[in-house]
């Protein structure tokens, strides 16, 4: 068990230069923040190659069973003798592979925006805050405590926040960032709670003492926190759905994802990394992370399927209309998450129903590689047209060879094609899916269909229809641009092959998987039925594809406007929490608590006027009192003192 | 017994022409009203009830003396009062109003 | 180390200022004196922390006890805990910060800073007497210089704020005043030591908890008596209205913790009613917030959701959840200071605290739209700054409460901290981010005593935020103290 | 019913009607002789309790002194043709209340407090006696009293002079 302690300076690197860049920023380091920012992450991400090396092949595994290893534990903040946040590192398969995949995805995303960001003046706060990015996703990796997950939660929420309002100056940049951290904080609420009803009732907020104790069945705490109901769930429920509400939040699923779309208003690297491959799997992460727990529940298992699928493919429809690519490929992160969530959902613990649980996580690894891939393919493709959208795109294949390519090579991972590395994830998700839910089998084909549809739309769109009217283009960016596209589609290629199962399953223990052709012959048929459709609509300039709008007719329309879900939520905070909560309760405060006191202040004021009446100056008055008061106290003496 | 009650009716004929009169002389006349029958209370007790003892007397003769002063010096303020409100009747003086 | 050094010290510079005359000669002596009992707090801490270090468990350290009229058993009896001495540190840190805020303070500058000083005084005071009578002494000496800093140094309708303020806290004092009555005709005494030694009988307890907590409420913005804050808050002078929102807030807090000590029968009856407006206190102030356009106004209203958490901290009546209470009260009080430090800048260049009218200031003054951003961040509850430190354990804490019904109040607190977001990002966004008008573009950026006061008050937020271990070391002897106390009172009832 | 009492209720009904005139009638100098003649009825109620000095005294300071005052002082602020307010309505109504209720409520004290009258002890109210004790200086006796009303009436007397003499020079 060699000492794990270096890990430690993972988070640590990216904080460094986030307190650097931070506060010295502006005035020393105007243009070599990149390499500061760059240099840094990469020593993280060798050292987390390092991590997992010795973890995965030295002495991770224990007599077959990969051993959960805490290097670090500090109480950070203690509210009573057992309930405590405290700070620390855990090693277990889960955690180091999320650590290569964050640092390896943010180590590209630096390169890429060295070139992509030359020219801004906030060029440092940038850099600063991409690293505090990584610090507070890497520091969510390798939680301890349940707490401590929340606390590098918020941080990520804070983070994406700023990196999302970079262009300040845009209100419509500041108007998403607004609503990507309210709507996540949303979430945070239930995230929140649930952890309140974990800790209070499972007695510790620790998530290795809180597996074990919730997973025996006849451990105090599983008993009464299932007998202790409330509304007719469970505690357990409760407290998971809760619990995956907040994951859902962030990893914008069905009901809460209309913030991804906006989000990206921020510039491209951002969204490649935070809205591809980081922040947004943080969910499928937590629901991973506390896996043993929620299989104990199949409720809250399924309120996951069900969300997860359901957003799959509404994600899905909506992206085939899109015009802008960026919001193609935002939905389409949305649905490869609802993919990744319905496989945890399907999946049981132990040996072989543990497929999905393996799957998703597989799924994660190579979605993070070419969906970053795809981002930054499009972010180089926005740096030459200085547009998002499709229409004045097109013929840029010989403009730009390697984007090209490399788009291509990410188009056909995410289409599931068998070389690349999609088609073994997905398959995995597939046969999982089979085994265990017809209904979901169903639905993940249709939506396998579905995105190899709009992929290759998209992509017919930008390198082919049309030829480019572009007259003056300044080449394809630096080498600091190509680099990483190249490294991310070698990725793309090849981590497909990495042997995942025996690294990562549901328990631990090495888990033989096959890929039997047989079975994947109907996806992969599908995939290259849709892309053929793709192709002819889009491969020329031809008017078919309005045609067939046309005929759908409203469904395209409501497909279009994102199926009004971000009006409905507009509608509920415009119409109904600010002038009918908002509004009446400040309209309240002002007068009828303000004015309690003020008419307080009124009433004295006219009582003393009255009384100053009595004062008349008529001497007949006076004496008419004068003889009231003697009568009052004779009476008074006389009948009360006998 | 009855001398009581004709002092007592005395003080509050008094009083009521105290309260209703809104002229200052004869709110005066009213006090002496009511001073006669606080007068007339002392004898009754001296006689009746304590005769061995003079003290209700002398107390009546110095009410009387008080009376014949304080008469005197009422008229004086009265008479000022008219000079400068040019009418005693007591609801004009009202000056020391709030 | 003899207390009384701490309220000696404010008196000197109070009294060395009046000797002084120009606003450059007055400044340095507020703030050198300011300063000296920073250092003098600080130092006390060290005394402290190495008198429990050598293991001393008395509940009071370094007491005093002078007969002040022994016929009325009133004693002029001092001496600290560890929630006052976190208070006192927390006072002298806003008190440096708000003098060094208010340096280009040109108008009756004496007369300005003497009041400043004044407050401070009272508050020190106030956060070591021992005994209620004192306690209610500096508690008036309290409320005298916030009327007149008001009053001369406001904006707006100054004078109807000041005078409601005056009246609202005067009417608070008075209701303390007959709690203490009630005490000390049942214990014949004011030492708190001794009442908590004696013991209230419940019935009077009964009867006489309501007046001095809903007094002390006043002060601690308790819901419907809160009507001061927004106004108060809105036309103070910058400095006042730190002083305001992070001292004087705080002397309730911290004296309806002390009530809920000396009388824990009445707490725990009464203490449905604590929760229920302090939840009341934390939702209508988090959305009477989201619909304030003046900044001022903003943090006021925030300031009455925040201290519903300290009084929901302290109406749950267990350990975590009145840990919590005092860690909101230092890092509100901390958080507060930095937002006002903040709009005082933005509005000495600005000329304007409306926010429809603000946009864009990150370009002009990018110091300041840091400072107004991470205490906005503070206020929602971001980890690394102590909202979030303070929030969580009073959730932790009120969590922990068996009663069903409560568990329900801190759900619907717990939604606030959404509410909070929505408004802290609607103000940050419309006055930080958007494009910038003009003329706010050639604005200049924090001068080198607004940076330091900024400094100093983010310095405390983040210690908090990121080691709350030294706090909750701090306090941890006085919130037992205080438990011991309510433990009593459970097994008494 | 013998004389002695017919005697006392017809001057008791000559003091209470005489009062009740002087207190209402409406010209002022009519009021004044109501007054006079209340005033010498009560006099008059002295003589039948045998009390001749008092009575004297009553009649030359009341009637002869004070009423005459009040008449000399209506001719000066030439009241005596006019005719005098009536009160208001409200006034007289609430004011003859008031004076019922004293009334009855003290003649139910007096019913309830009978008052034995001790006849055996003899009244000895002569001059003699009075002057005697006037004088004296053991017990019961009101010579400081005496001294007092002497120096309040030359204060009383200066500060008429005063009052009155002032109003003259600055006229």
């Amino acid at each position: 068990m060699s000492n794990y302690s270096y890990i430690l300076l993972i988070p640590l690197l990216p904080l460094l230069t986030f307190l650097v860049l931070g506060i010295f920023g502006r005035k020393y380091f105007k243009t070599t923040a990149g390499f500061i920012g760059s240099a840094s992450l990469l020593a993280s991400t060798v050292l987390s190659f390092i991590a997992a090396k010795q973890y995965f092949f030295v002495d991770g595994k224990l007599n077959g069973v990969y051993q959960k290893i805490i290097a670090f534990k500090y109480t950070w903040l203690s509210f009573s003798p057992n309930v405590s946040i405290d700070m620390g590192i855990i090693i277990d398969p889960i955690s180091v592979m999320m650590l290569i995949v964050v640092t390896s995805v943010s180590l590209m995303v630096h390169v890429f925006s060295l070139g992509y960001m030359k020219g801004e003046e906030r060029f440092a706060t940038y850099y600063a805050f991409l690293s505090l990015f990584t610090f507070s996703m890497l520091g969510l990796i390798l939680s301890v405590n349940i707490f401590q997950v929340y606390i590098f939660w918020e941080l990520v929420g804070a983070s994406s926040f700023l990196l999302i309002g970079y262009y300040f100056s845009k209100p419509s940049a500041v108007a998403a960032a607004k609503k990507a951290f309210i709507v996540t904080r949303f979430a945070d609420l239930g995230f929140l709670i649930g952890i309140l009803i974990l800790g209070f009732y499972g007695g510790t907020l620790d998530i290795g003492l809180l597996i074990e104790r919730l997973t025996a069945t006849q451990s105090a705490e599983f008993i009464n926190m299932t007998t202790a109901s409330f509304l007719g769930a469970s505690m357990l429920t409760w407290g998971l759905s809760l619990i995956f509400i907040g994951g859902a939040g962030k990893s914008a699923m069905f009901p809460l994802h209309i913030w991804l779309p906006d989000a990206m208003e921020g510039p491209t690297p951002v969204s490649a990394l935070i809205h591809a491959a980081t922040m947004v799997v943080a969910g499928v992460y937590l629901v991973a992370r506390l896996f043993p727990i929620f299989s104990m529940d199949p409720s809250s298992l399924s309120l996951v399927t069900y969300i997860g699928a359901f957003s799959a493919f509404f994600a899905a429809v909506i992206a085939c209309t899109q015009t802008d690519i960026k919001r193609v490929l935002a939905y389409s992160t949305m649905s490869q998450i609802g993919y990744m969530m319905f496989a945890l959902g399907i999946s049981k613990l132990g040996g072989e129903e543990g497929l999905g649980y393996m799957a998703s996580l597989f799924h994660l690894f190579t979605h993070a590689f070419f969906k970053s891939l795809l981002f930054l393919g499009a972010g180089a493709v926005i740096h030459m047209v200085h547009s998002n959208e499709m229409k004045d795109m097109g013929g840029l294949r010989k403009l730009m060879p390697i984007t090209h390519i490399a788009f291509l090579i990410a188009c056909l991972a995410i289409a599931g094609i068998p070389p690349f590395a999609g088609f073994f994830s997905k398959e995995e998700i597939l046969t999982a899916a089979f085994h265990s839910n017809k209904l979901i089998y169903g639905v993940a084909l249709f939506t396998a269909a579905l995105t190899s549809f709009y992929m290759f739309r998209l992509y017919f769109s930008i390198f082919w229809s049309k030829e480019s009217t572009l007259q003056h283009h300044h080449g394809e960016g630096t080498w600091s641009m190509k680099l990483p596209l190249l490294i991310l589609a070698a990725c793309a290629v090849l981590v497909g092959f990495v042997p995942f199962s025996n690294f990562i399953t549901s328990d631990g223990k090495a888990l033989e998987t096959h890929i039997d052709l047989i079975f994947s012959i109907a996806p992969v048929g599908l995939t290259l039925i849709a892309i053929s459709i793709a192709a002819y609509l889009y491969k020329k300039e031809n008017d078919t594809p309005s045609k067939l709008a046309a005929q759908f007719g409203i469904l395209y329309q409501a497909a279009f406007k994102k199926f009004y879900v971000d009006e409905l939520y507009l509608f509920i905070t415009k119409k109904i929490i600010f002038p009918f909560i908002g509004q009446p309760i400040a309209w309240a405060d002002k007068n009828i608590v303000d004015g309690f006191m003020l008419l307080l202040g009124k009433t004295t004021a006219k009582i003393s006027f009255k009384i100053k009446g009595i004062q008349s100056g008529k001497v007949q008055n006076y004496t008419l009192y004068f003889f009231g008061g003697i009568l009052i106290l004779s009476i008074l003496f006389i009948y009360t003192w006998k | 017994m009855p001398i009581l009650i004709v002092s007592t009716a005395l003080f509050f004929i008094g009083m009521f022409g105290l309260f209703t009169r809104r002229n200052m002389i004869t709110m005066l006349m009213a006090i002496e009203l009511m001073l006669n029958s606080v007068n007339i209370n002392f004898v009754a007790f001296n006689k009746y009830l304590f005769p061995d003892k003079l003290n209700g007397l002398f107390f009546t003769l110095f009410i009387i003396a008080i009376a014949a002063a304080e008469a005197a010096v009422a008229i004086a303020i009265i008479i000022n009062l008219y000079r400068s409100h040019t009418s005693i009747d007591v609801e004009d003086a009202s000056e020391m109003k709030f | 180390m003899n207390l009384s050094l701490l309220i000696l010290l404010p008196i000197i510079t109070a009294m060395a200022i009046l000797f002084s005359n120009g606003l450059k000669q007055i400044r340095v002596i507020g703030l050198l004196g300011s300063i000296a009992q920073l250092g003098l707090a600080s130092w006390l801490l060290k005394l402290y922390l190495n008198e429990r270090a050598i293991g001393n468990t008395a509940t009071y350290l370094f007491e005093s006890n002078y007969p002040w009229f022994s016929a009325l058993h009133i004693n002029y009896h001092i001496g600290i805990d560890g929630i006052s001495l976190a208070m006192i540190l927390l006072t002298s840190l806003i008190v440096v910060a708000g003098i060094l805020v208010s340096w280009t303070m040109d108008k009756l500058s004496k007369e300005y800073f003497f009041l400043l000083v004044l407050l401070s005084m009272g508050a020190y005071g106030f956060f070591i007497s021992l005994d209620l009578f004192t306690l209610f002494f500096f508690l008036e000496v309290a409320v005298i210089p916030k009327f007149l800093l008001i009053g001369i140094w406001g904006s707006g309708n100054k004078q109807n704020s000041a005078m409601k303020l005056a009246l609202m806290l005067m009417a608070g004092s008075a209701l303390v005043f007959v709690g203490l009555m009630g005490i000390y005709y049942n214990t014949h005494t004011f030492d708190i030591v001794q009442i908590t030694q004696i013991g209230i009988s419940a019935g009077v307890q009964q009867f006489f908890f309501p007046f001095a907590f809903i007094g002390f409420g006043i002060f601690a913005a308790l819901f419907p008596f809160h009507t001061w804050v927004p106004d108060g808050h809105a036309s103070a002078p910058t400095a006042a209205s730190m002083f305001l929102a992070g001292i004087s807030m705080k002397l309730g807090g911290y004296g309806c913790l002390r009530i809920a000590s000396l009388m824990p029968d009445a707490a725990h009856h009464y203490a449905w009613i604590i929760i229920l407006l302090a939840t009341i206190a934390i939702i209508y102030g988090a959305f009477a917030t989201m619909m304030q356009t003046d900044l001022k106004y903003i943090n006021a209203y925030s300031s009455i959701s925040h201290c519903g958490f300290v009084i929901l901290g302290i109406g749950m009546m267990n350990k975590t959840s009145i840990n919590g209470a005092v860690i909101q009260m230092v890092s509100h009080g901390l958080m507060t200071a930095l937002f006002f430090a903040a709009i005082g800048m933005i509005y000495s260049r600005t000329h304007t605290r409306m926010i429809a009218q603000l946009g864009g200031l990150l370009k002009a003054m990018p110091f300041i739209s840091t400072v107004f951003v991470i205490a906005g961040l503070c206020s929602l509850g971001l980890p690394g700054f102590s909202g979030f430190v303070a929030e969580m354990t009073v959730f932790m804490g009120s969590w922990q409460n068996p009663n069903g019904v409560y568990r329900l109040a801190t759900i619907i607190s717990g939604a606030s901290i959404v509410v909070t977001a929505v408004y802290i990002l609607r103000a940050t966004g419309k006055t930080i981010m958007g494009p910038i008008s003009n003329e706010h573009a050639l604005l200049g950026d924090a001068t080198w005593n607004e940076k330091l006061a900024a400094v100093l008050l983010i310095a405390g937020i983040v210690i908090i935020g990121i080691a709350p271990f030294l706090l909750n070391a701090l306090i941890g002897p006085g919130t037992d103290n205080i438990m011991l106390q309510v433990g009593k009172a459970i097994t008494l009832k | 019913m013998n004389i002695t009492t017919i005697l006392f209720y017809l001057i008791a009904a000559c003091i209470l009607g005489a009062g009740i005139l002087a207190v209402t009638s409406t010209k002022i100098f009519r009021a004044a002789i109501w007054l006079l003649f209340s005033l010498v009825s009560v006099a008059a109620l002295y003589f039948w309790m045998q009390v001749e000095f008092i009575a004297a005294i009553q009649i030359v300071v009341y009637v002869g002194g004070i009423v005459v005052l009040i008449i000399f002082s209506i001719f000066l602020t030439q009241q005596s043709g006019k005719e005098m307010p009536k009160p208001t309505a409200t006034k007289t109504i609430s004011s003859l209340a008031a004076a019922l209720f004293g009334f009855l409520f003290t003649c139910n004290l007096i019913k309830h407090y009978s008052f034995e009258s001790a006849l055996e002890k003899p009244f000895d109210s002569s001059i003699h006696t009075i002057g005697i004790q006037m004088l004296s200086t053991q017990e019961h006796g009101y010579i400081l009293p005496f001294e007092v009303i002497s120096m309040l009436l030359l204060a009383a007397m200066i500060g008429c002079i005063v009052i009155a003499m002032k109003k003259e020079s600055t006229q």
